[in-house]
């Protein structure tokens, strides 16, 4: 099961703060809800963790992320993530991300283009529900990177000049920071985020079920 | 049978309950107890639970197999992989159809579910909480789902065990994705007719993949006692004898320390003639555990992993005369088979029996091809309650004939009347080398048409099409179908070199009382009543004292087993003789005792008379005390007899289907107002059973044709695996099934019989699509592909401008 | 986890058993009762086959927890005959052919149990909808309906019987 | 398929579930459980404990007071279709459930635990709007009253807070004259509504005086189709009216595809659906 999604999100800080986020690999999957990095392997891989917990239901996806790339000039950044859980279910999103410019200095433009896919036990009873359900963690996505945007602004000393990153190479150079240097995202306003990923990950556990069970509860 | 008239004779023909009775069953008074001994029934002392690790992935490498988190579950006593099973070669294992399949894979996945580990635990509770503590890593590979596809240049390599094999166990590989090529016909003679032929239709016909679903899935309890050496392997076998065979053959075990036992088996259907991987895990990890081991499928593990059935995708084209004579048919196949070739066909025959899809009609120049390919789906590719594709070829012969029909604007029964075989044609060479044995097909179509009024409803339909107000639209569904089923002939088929005869063996004791068993299996078809009802006939002792053993391999002779129609053609058959070997001592025992010559003699129902002399007779019971005290010199104690019967030829069944039904142009709905099957099965047995087989075959027809489904995504992952999507109708969507019979009996089979259970499966799913498609007939549409869901079909109204 | 100790009526015979909470009801009679006739055939509460009563009424017992059942009273197909003499649903299926495999058999009884006697009178359509729980993959039902009609026929009979009696 | 461990508790009273509810962590209630459990064999759920809330004697019955009827959230499906009470003055809620999945789960199957999943899928929301039901919610700052309608938020998303229960769903009888039906197109018995509409409706003079229109599984939640109400309101029930309303529905249907049919599939059917029921509820207008 799989499907692309385009999507554009105003993000309430200017385009260097935001671009400070997004190209930090750590910063922009802790936008990501329920996500984490555990480790990182080398220059462009990282492993980490999806963990959605909803009412009875745990599903935690363990895995790689890998930055494809990380281009400075257009402000994009592409990663691959993929991973599986132990009930029988994998996933990946690839995702190309990159900001634009808005109308005003202090706010910009989040676009970005998923792939997402799935397999398993999500795919054969939760396929329907793949475009919804990302729809939403995306919102959430960006709602949180939006925030830490904002945050970062007031944390200049992160934000490297970009002369030094203009002729960067397409391939990723995340360590440039080191990690003990990254900024540490302050998550987007907790009960707002648990809520949602409450309902929302609860919505997918259900709505696996739904078109399974001719019966109720 | 020609019943008695005098009522005294009468009597005693009633007291046997034999041939043409509609005894009631003796298997019922367990069932209906709760007292049935199913494989999940069974408990021996210290058995383990083994349930199996999959793969969520179609296709994919597996990087790393982790047990550590399960071998610490409490309870988990094993855990193996394909690892384990090398050090003794059985983590790959033959099929019947001459590939090899993973056991447990072997560094890569072929379709999703595939297995991958097996945790063994001392309870299935354990045994669950291990599986989802085994950690595997797996690197996905793009997955082949469509079979045309496969065959690209440039398409994933999806069997790369079978690297540089350019041959196959059936011919030329022609591609790494291919299996075989299998051709039956005369293809000159059949493009030379097309080549002239005033008349061509040509349609794609695809028979979308199904499964079985039996409502009992499968699963075994393997015990193997290190003491005597001896394997003992309860089994949901519609095969035990075979399976036997290739177990020994695969654990080395000696096929006398080999016990397979069927017990009561929930359904079949096709699905339990294969042996699957946790029939093999559970007996290793019995061997190697010195354990009783039990492995039960789950549902979702039935659907997705063991035996699938049909997935044809059928090119067809026939050749005619303006006045709708068929000339000649041309068929091209191509048949997803799966990750593995693992189709249960006698082994010449890799397509089965497909070339009996010239069908009933007499068609001069035949021609088909099948091509079988590998996909990233389960395997399996068995006969579905059919025998061996019969379904697929009834399928797109009648298909073609309605597609045909259309084209020269001629009735459905019209053209059915100009082409069928004429009775006095019989027994009729099939342009494929078949030789059908008899059959009056229009006779039975007459009867048919008359019962229906057809005319009535033709007229009715046209008026409704009239009416552009009227909310449904009305479709008539006419198959005039032939099967050919009681594999078979061992100079043509067999299983893994085995010939496909099978066999009886009958015990008559001094009361008069009998022990009979087969190499076959019931799974619901009745054998222990109907067989000895046979046996009555023949012997004159009543069905009651008659008790009938199948499936123990320790104690019945060996025997190909039951799936394809092919109990009755064939271990019916050897009852039969077995019995008339008895029947036949008998006479010399009878002679003896009445002191008369056998000539001298005449069989009345049950017993032997002196010509002439009413007075002077002896009863069979008489007969079997005699056998064990008072035998004439040199005829030996005893009353018992054995016979292996090897068929001549196939049976032939055949069958008038009509179907009227209307649908619902709002919501596409369809209403099956009424359903027609007149069988042709020879001489009937139990007329009690066979109905009953039918109205289940029926039902079975309805549900592959109006909702059964595998749909699989891009990916290789199943759609719709657990019986809320996979459809089964209840009681409130199955339509009212009426029957009726003609009886041509078989001038081969010594009963002339024929075989039953699977001609209404095989007859009803393309009636069932005709009268839909027949329904849009007047809108331009010539055929339409199954499962005919409300949504497809509204999808169809909508094309047409008829939704409303 | 910690067991809990359950008792139940079962075919009129009290069990106490302790038994882990997630222990379904099915398991609990087949494995723990030895009870063999209710079957699992579906583990999604489609199939019917592992229907039994409970508390006079029809459950699916593959989708209920042993733990909810401490103190009811379940019967299951073993329970059905009383002093070796068939219930009429049972006598039904065996003179109308109303099974073949038997594997359904166990759950439709018990449905058709309880069916006739929440409406011992139905027509062909209410029995058709009271079994749409069970599902069969061999008889198309046919034979079912009428062995029910036959089962219900023979109850009233029994009933009308006994009234008289009782007169 | 076999669930995870878990521990299990049966509260008596509702105060009781509510204090399990909020000192368990991964705590779920347990209703009928007949999509819980073979959620939790299929391990997607593993809850730490399962709240029985089957013996709590004050969650069950039908009842009226105060000139409403009152049905307890724990009655289950079988005894909606049983009471007279619903038959007598609330026909629609003892009709519809014969429509919801077989009799064995219609015996254990509640009507609290169909809305409280607010599962688009489920038939309760979108009768409950038809019917415009108060749903009375209780946890550990007390009990609130929440109309039908501005209950469900979203696919799963209710106005149910995490330590509350529903109790009650609270309706007001029919008026003399009602009209009322429950269309739901589906597979086969047990089945999920491909789409379903449910209408209650009173005539007057020959013209639709009031209409509530429910529609099932088209839509991330239940929807009340107002639009299609107002397009009956004060007209008489022609064909035009209805195609009008029809037409209203389709167009707030927002389904997602599955093997029961694509979005336009649904959404024809939504359609469909709202023409039959208002047919239907019209010939039972008195």
């Amino acid at each position: 099961m799989e499907v692309s999604l385009d999507k554009r999100y105003p993000v309430a800080a200017g385009i260097e703060q935001a671009w400070a986020v997004l190209k930090d690999v750590r910063a922009t999957a802790a936008c990501m809800p329920g996500a984490a990095i555990t480790e990182q392997t080398d220059d462009t891989h990282y492993k980490g963790t999806v963990k959605s917990k909803v009412g009875p239901s745990t599903l935690l996806f363990g895995g790689d992320i890998e930055v494809l790339g990380l281009d400075e000039a257009a402000r994009e950044l592409h990663m691959v993530g993929k991973g599986a859980d132990k009930s029988g279910s994998s996933a990946s999103m690839d995702l190309t991300a990159h900001l634009e410019p808005a109308e005003t200095q202090d706010t910009c433009t989040l676009v970005g283009r998923a792939v997402v896919k799935v397999n398993g036990k999500l795919a054969q009873f939760g396929s329907r529900l793949l475009v919804p359900v990302s729809d939403v963690m995306l919102g959430q996505f960006a709602d949180n990177f939006s925030a830490a945007a904002a945050a970062a602004m007031t944390r200049p000393a992160v934000v490297e000049a970009p002369a030094q990153q203009v002729d960067a190479a397409p391939q990723a150079q995340p360590s440039a920071v080191p990690p003990s240097q990254q900024i540490d995202t302050p998550p987007a306003p907790a009960p707002a985020k648990e809520l949602n990923a409450l309902a929302l990950a609860w919505a997918v556990f259900k709505s696996w079920l739904r078109g399974l069970f001719g019966s109720r509860a | 049978m020609n019943a008695p008239t005098d009522p005294a004779l009468q009597e005693r023909t009633a007291a046997l309950q034999g041939m043409g009775d509609s005894r009631l069953r003796k298997e019922d008074a367990r069932f209906i107890q709760g007292k049935g001994n199913y494989v999940d029934d069974i408990k021996l002392p210290g058995m383990l639970h083994m349930d199996i690790v999959r793969s969520p992935l179609a296709h994919a490498r597996i990087k790393r197999i982790d047990k550590s988190e399960a071998l610490k579950v409490p309870g988990v006593i094993a855990v193996l992989t394909a690892e384990d099973l090398k050090p003794i070669k059985l983590h790959w294992m033959p099929t019947l159809a001459g590939d090899v399949a993973a056991v447990l894979a072997d560094g890569k996945v072929h379709f999703q579910m595939q297995e991958v580990a097996v945790v063994i635990a001392e309870d299935r509770y354990a045994a669950a909480d291990g599986v989802e503590a085994v950690q595997v890593e797996y690197e996905e590979l793009e997955a082949v789902i469509d079979p045309y596809a496969t065959l690209a240049p440039d398409a994933p390599v999806i069997r790369e065990d079978l690297a540089g094999k350019t041959t196959g166990a059936h011919g030329a590989r022609e591609h790494h994705n291919h299996i075989f090529t299998w051709e039956a016909g005369d293809k000159s003679a059949a493009d030379a007719a097309f080549g002239v032929a005033p008349v061509t239709v040509a349609a794609r016909i695809h028979y979308p993949r199904v499964h079985p679903c039996p409502l009992e899935t499968c699963g075994c309890v393997a015990s193997f006692d290190p003491v005597r050496g001896e394997l003992t392997t309860y089994m949901t076998s519609q095969a035990p004898h075979v399976v036997r065979t290739v177990v020994s053959m695969l654990s080395g075990v000696p096929e006398s320390k080999v016990r397979i036992i069927s017990p009561d088996i929930g359904g079949g259907f096709g699905n339990k003639v294969g042996v699957y991987p946790g029939y093999v895990c559970a007996i290793v990890a019995s061997i190697v555990l010195g354990k009783p081991v039990k492995w039960i499928e789950d549902r979702i593990e039935n659907i997705s992993t063991t035996a699938f059935a049909r997935d044809y995708h059928m090119d067809g084209e026939l050749a005619a005369t303006p006045d709708g004579k068929i000339t000649a048919l041309r068929v091209n196949v191509i048949a997803d088979h799966g990750a593995f070739d693992a189709c249960a066909d006698p082994t010449k025959f890799p397509a089965g029996l497909f070339h009996i899809c010239s069908g009933s009609y007499d068609i001069p120049a035949a021609y088909a091809c099948v091509k079988g390919v590998y996909t990233n789906k389960a395997p399996g590719g068995v006969a579905y309650r059919c025998s061996f594709r019969v379904t697929e070829a009834v399928y797109l012969i009648e298909r073609m004939v309605d597609i045909l029909a259309n084209r020269l604007g001629l009735d459905k029964a019209e053209i059915r009347r100009r082409n069928l075989i004429r009775k006095e044609q019989f027994p009729y060479a099939s342009p494929f080398g078949f030789e059908y044995d008899s059959g009056d097909y229009h006779t039975a179509l007459a009867k048919v048409l008359d019962a229906v009024d057809y005319k009535g409803l033709r007229a009715e339909q046209a008026a409704k099409r009239a009416d552009p107000n009227c909310p449904t639209l009305m479709g008539i569904g006419l198959v005039t179908f032939t099967e050919v089923v009681g594999a078979g002939p061992s100079k043509m088929c067999d299983i893994l070199g085995i010939g496909m005869f099978d066999s009886c063996e009958i015990r008559v004791h001094p009361t008069g009382a009998a022990i009979a068993r087969m190499g076959t299996i019931t799974q619901g078809q009745g054998h222990q009543t109907t067989y000895a009802q046979i046996i009555a006939t023949e012997l004159g002792i009543p069905s009651e004292v008659i008790q009938v053993e199948e499936g123990d391999t320790s104690t019945a002779p060996y025997g190909l087993g039951t799936y394809g129609s092919r109990s009755t053609p064939v271990a019916g058959a050897a009852i039969a003789m077995a019995a008339r070997k008895i029947h036949a001592k008998a006479r010399k025992i009878a002679a003896h005792l009445l002191e008369v010559g056998e000539d001298d003699l005449d069989w009345e129902i049950d017993r032997f008379k002196v010509k002439g002399d009413d007075a002077r007779f002896k009863t069979m019971k008489d007969i079997c005390w005699a056998a064990y005290n008072n035998t004439p010199a040199g005829v030996e104690p005893g009353l018992e007899a054995v016979h292996y019967y090897d068929p001549p030829n196939f049976t032939y069944p055949f069958g008038v289907y009509l179907c009227v039904l209307d649908i619902d142009r709002g919501t596409g709905e369809t209403h099956v107002r009424r359903f027609l099957a007149l069988d042709d099965c020879g001489v009937r047995i139990n007329p009690m059973i066979i109905e009953g087989q039918v109205h289940g075959g029926l039902t079975e027809g309805y549900a592959v044709a109006m909702g059964q489904q595998m749909p699989f995504d891009a990916q290789g992952n199943l759609l719709g695996n657990t019986l809320m999507d996979y459809f089964l109708p209840t009681a409130v969507e199955t339509p009212h099934w009426e029957t009726d019979y003609t009886v041509t009996p078989s001038p081969h089979h010594p009963l002339g019989a024929k075989g039953v259970a699977e001609s209404p499966h095989v007859g009803s799913i393309p009636t069932f699509t005709a009268a839909v498609v027949d329904a849009f007939e007047h809108l331009g549409v010539t055929n339409m592909t199954m499962p005919h869901t409300s949504y497809r079909v509204w999808q169809q109204l909508k094309e047409c401008g008829a939704a409303l | 986890m910690a067991k809990r100790i359950i008792k139940l009526t079962v075919n009129g015979k009290t069990v106490e058993k302790a038994v882990e909470p997630r222990m379904l009801l099915i398991h609990f009679l087949r494995e723990e009762c030895q009870l063999t006739g209710p079957h699992i055939g579906c583990e999604t509460s489609h199939c019917g086959a592992c229907t039994v009563d409970l508390d006079g009424e029809s459950v699916k017992s593959c989708t209920h927890l042993a733990v909810q059942c401490d103190g009811s009273t379940v019967l299951t197909v073993e329970g059905l005959a009383q002093g070796g003499v068939l219930h009429a649903v049972q006598e039904g299926f065996y003179k109308e052919h109303g099974l073949q495999c038997g594997f359904c058999t166990p759950g439709m009884l018990m449905r058709a149990y309880r069916l006739l006697q929440e409406n011992p009178d139905p027509t062909e359509a209410e029995i058709r909808t009271g079994i749409s729980g069970n599902l069969c993959r061999c008889t198309g039902y046919q034979n079912i309906v009428k062995a029910i009609q036959y089962a219900a026929k023979k109850l009233k009979a029994d009933a009308e019987a006994k009234q008289t009696v009782a007169a | 398929m076999i669930p995870p461990e878990f521990d299990y508790h049966a509260p008596k009273t509702i105060g009781e579930a509510i204090a399990l509810l909020g000192s368990l962590s991964e705590a779920k209630l347990l209703a009928g459980g007949h999509s819980l459990l073979p959620m939790m064999k299929l391990r997607f759920a593993q809850p730490a404990h399962l709240i029985d809330i089957n013996r709590i004697p004050e969650l069950r019955g039908i009842r009226e007071e105060g000139g409403e009827i009152v049905i307890g959230a724990m009655t289950v499906e079988r005894d909606l279709i049983a009471s007279t009470i619903l038959q007598q003055k609330l026909p629609l809620l003892s009709e519809a459930p014969r429509l919801i999945a077989d009799p064995q789960v219609r015996n254990r199957g509640t009507i609290g635990g169909d809305i409280a999943h607010g599962d688009p899928g489920n038939d309760h929301p979108a009768i409950a709007i038809a019917l415009d039901a108060s749903f009375v919610l209780e946890g550990s700052k007390g009990r609130r009253s929440v109309k039908a309608e501005s209950f469900f938020h979203g696919p799963y998303m209710t106005e149910l807070a995490e330590d509350e229960i529903l109790c009650e769903i609270r309706i007001a009888p029919f008026a003399g004259g009602t009209g009322w039906a429950y269309e739901k197109l589906k597979r086969k018995t047990g089945d999920w509504a491909t789409a379903g509409a449910a209408v209650v409706m009173r005539m007057s003079g020959g013209t639709v005086s009031a209409v509530r229109i429910g529609l099932t599984n088209v839509a991330p939640t239940a929807l009340r189709a107002a639009a299609a109400e107002q397009a009956l309101l004060g007209k008489a029930l022609d064909d035009a009216a209805v195609d009008a309303a029809a037409a209203a529905a389709m167009a707030i249907a927002d389904p997602q595809e599955d093997l029961r049919g694509d979005r336009e599939y649904k959404t024809a059917m939504t359609g469909q659906m709202v023409k039959r029921a208002l047919r239907a509820a019209a010939a039972r207008c008195r």
